[in-house]
């Protein structure tokens, strides 16, 4: 189903969702968590491997309750502050987080895709995160006897992510870095594709992925809509927009200022782009 | 000699290690954005035999032509023999034993090489609340042997991390074995005053070089347990022109 | 590392040891096997979900004496004559059998693939398979409580696949149907590939995968290799010579005799295709 | 009307169930090589609402211009939407709950719906061996719901197969249940004879149609146990010239 961003978040996400807005680095969906965000979203638990600035930003207009992810940081530049301050002082409300390894949430995801309640890795062992994280059990594997990491499924409410092209009927293509953008569609009850273009045919693509159109849920035409972020073949990072986040998240009031202006303040991705100065 | 930062001394040390493992057919590096992708893409250029180049994001032998800003960069996938997903990257190349070295930083380490990059203070009131895990436990569980590259002081080398976000030897020799992992553990602490490496007994971390110019106290002093030095204490050589003057036409590229 | 299938047998496949010639209908490795029967190979235990034409010639020249499967018959003509004659009527010698279904395999592959000692799927439950295959068994998710099945993971002494192309470093690259060939060779402690084309630069290609070249054991440049199973790019399906091996196979001495002289005595593939008419 | 074979009228059966399902929104069909390929392709061709082919060998939404003639045929990687591994497609895909319908046949099916591909006689010594599980068990388990097409014997239609290759409704209502499975199960049994369904309150499969020229004693003769049949048995109906003629021409590409 190809529809507008506004209408994909407005039918799909609800208050007290499970959300994964993914993107290793590469295809997050920028311009979906300003949506989320517009359209006031509460009570969220969102998860995610890399929470980077999106994340900060929904963390910080009180959009989330609960994190669960692996590693929180604005790549290449730091902390994400609107993270730190909601778990340091619990501003703005309390942020409960659950607490992986990279390793263990691909494995949750792929059991979430594959239909299994859980998942097996040879992981967390030593660390302190299973003192600290219930999700983290184990399973004796009843050939060997050895004992392994298991982890649960990850199965959001939603699960969006943002690609390079689709075509008419909504088959989706993505390729570059994949990530688990496959695995946070599949392993969610509905979900939401933004992509660079909508296009007749999909040409074939080296080292390209489908996702057929009846596995996923909407897909919206948001050229850019990864950025900051990147889709290979459209854009590239711009890694001075993660550094000049750094500055404008560091202060409650600034942060705050900067979300109504430009995220409460504009109507849809393009008013966005606009307000902050970015080409898309 | 041209004088050279403290980062431009750890990244020339990892790189000869990198080298002499590439040498010994341990090729393949799990590296992440910074200093160890900077030198593990130093060693493809200093070294014959070079290093193969795994990033978590899902690239296998990547031969970037300049420095990745992130470990995501558009370039680390266009230059590499395969692409594959996180998933996969996690258990068919890293979980299954295909990765010689990892590299390891963080906030905190101790003197059995544990390591802390999840946060100082208690984990349910955090002083300092830090990103996290990412693919350090799984690296250092499953990785052939493990490099840390760490700037050296008392606050990050501690008695004991504040949270153990990855394991080195745990509470000391034996518990790598009894917790049945796979990998090698920590074999390298290069810092910007010295080399430890584990003790083959104790596997308590010692100091086995320090670097030029770096005396005995300075490292004692910048180490939060009381830390021993080996017997034939070596000191490591000043980096090379030929080191340096790659490493800076490589950054600046 | 570059060298002769002569030679690849030669020094990875030894007697008694596990192998795994894979191939789901595409790219399957009929040459090595052929060579394995040349080298009088002995007490193997052949891994196969699909075991067809080539592993009834094996089994039938009596090469192996164990065979783990889950699904055993001639594609689209019916039987595995050499297989039947095995399990009915111990020819030419007892073969024990570990039976699976395809997707117990896969997860089987997969684990071994990624190191873990096990893997898990919703299979199995409610079928006759558990009672006979001493592999099956189940796990509880220690988050929900659910039944599992478990399979062990398949780690061959050597995997042995077919592929498109390599380069000059040995590094494979193989696309289309994709089966389980990565699997196998990862799963394996060595492997050996056979290639169409041994190139300078491997071109990019939609769809493929690139096995690297230190994740391989021996490559071996075979055109053809996979006849009469075929390499998508550059043969097709010899869906003639799957029909008339049903006629050579139902015969014991019809059988052997065609071994004798078509495997037996020749030199390699090449005098094979010679041998047996087929061009290349 | 034209004359036709027995397997005609068992594909063009099934093509029209599977043309009532996409109507529905059920699209998604696993489908093996024969008689269930040739179905799909044929509703493929005949109804508006086309069925999305998947096939075991990881080809997701085939479209090809001809009858593969073996599951790895290079024609159905070429007009997929997507190819993926082996492990991929039962793991993503089927296992997750992906397919509408899948298809199935044996050498025995009974009464409860449960199928027998693996051995006539007992497992040790079999009478006959055959090919095997495939991928049955987990279509039986996975699917949203079952077809079976299979020529009716008493041989193949029994009281209870020697060998459980895939379940149907194991020995009753309730087995489903208790073993977990989330598919659906069987749903049809369409044979060269009639069609099959399970009963609401049983799962005893029993005769909700004949086809054209069938009468209930040549039914409960090909039946190996006290076949039921409901009520208000229908007829089905002949096949069409259109049906027939769309058959033929893709049988001949």
């Amino acid at each position: 189903m190809i529809t507008s961003l506004r209408a994909a978040v407005y039918e799909f996400v609800h208050d007290g969702d499970t959300l994964a807005l993914e993107g290793f680095t590469h295809l997050i969906p920028h311009a979906a968590g300003h949506e989320i965000i517009r359209q006031g979203r509460r009570d969220l638990h969102v998860v995610r491997m890399t929470p980077d600035v999106v994340y900060d930003q929904l963390i910080g207009a009180g959009c989330v309750t609960k994190l669960t992810f692996s590693w929180g940081g604005n790549p290449g530049v730091g902390s994400l502050q609107r993270f730190r301050d909601a778990v340091e002082n619990q501003w703005p409300h309390t942020l409960e987080i659950e607490e992986h390894s990279h390793a263990g949430m691909a494995t949750g995801y792929a059991a979430g895709a594959a239909g299994l309640p859980f998942g097996i890795l040879r992981g967390y062992i030593g660390t302190d995160l299973p003192k600290h994280t219930s999700t983290i059990k184990t399973v004796e594997c009843p050939f060997t006897g050895e004992v392994l990491a298991a982890v649960p499924a990850i199965t959001p409410d939603v699960g969006i992510i943002h690609g390079q092209r689709a075509d008419r009927s909504g088959n989706v293509q993505i390729w570059g870095l994949l990530g688990v953008q496959k695995e946070a569609v599949l392993a969610s009850a509905r979900s939401i594709v933004t992509v660079e273009e909508i296009v007749d045919e999909l040409p074939e693509i080296p080292g390209a992925i489908v996702l057929p159109s009846w596995a996923v849920g909407a897909v919206c035409h948001v050229p850019g809509g990864a950025h900051p972020s990147f889709a290979m073949g459209f854009s590239v990072r711009d890694n001075a927009f993660y550094k000049a986040w750094d500055a404008i998240s560091k202060d409650r009031d600034a942060f705050t200022a900067w979300i109504d202006k430009h995220i409460l303040g504009t109507a849809d991705f393009s008013e966005y782009c606009e307000s902050v100065g970015i080409d898309v | 000699m041209s004088e050279y930062t403290a980062d431009e001394l750890m990244i020339v040390n990892a790189a000869r290690q990198l080298g002499a493992l590439a040498a010994a057919a341990k090729r393949q590096c799990f590296v992440g954005i910074g200093l160890p992708s900077t030198a593990a893409n130093l060693a493809r250029r200093l070294y014959p035999i070079e290093p193969v180049l795994i990033y978590e994001s899902g690239c296998i032998g990547s031969k970037p032509t300049r420095l990745p800003l992130s470990i995501g960069d558009g370039e680390l996938a266009e230059t590499s023999d395969a692409v594959v997903s996180v998933p996969e990257i996690f258990a068919y190349w890293l979980q299954a034993g295909r990765i010689d070295v990892g590299f390891l930083s963080g906030a905190q380490i101790d003197k059995y090489a544990n390591i802390n990059s999840t946060v100082i203070g208690s984990y349910e009131s955090p002083k300092t609340r830090l990103p996290g895990a990412g693919g350090a436990p799984e690296i250092a569980a499953s990785a052939g042997a493990v490099m840390v590259i760490m700037r050296q002081s008392a606050r990050a080398f501690v008695e004991r991390c504040d949270f153990r976000t990855s394991i080195g030897f745990g509470d000391g020799k034996g518990d790598r074995e009894r917790f049945g992992l796979r990998g090698g553990g920590p074999r390298w602490v290069i810092t910007d005053l010295a080399v430890m490496e584990p003790d083959p007994d104790t596997c308590e971390l010692v100091v086995v070089a320090l670097h030029p110019g770096v005396n005995r106290d300075q490292v004692a002093a910048a180490t939060g347990w009381a830390v021993r030095f080996v017997d034939d204490l070596a000191t490591t050589n000043e980096p090379t022109a030929v080191e340096l003057d790659t490493l800076r036409a490589l950054q600046a590229a």
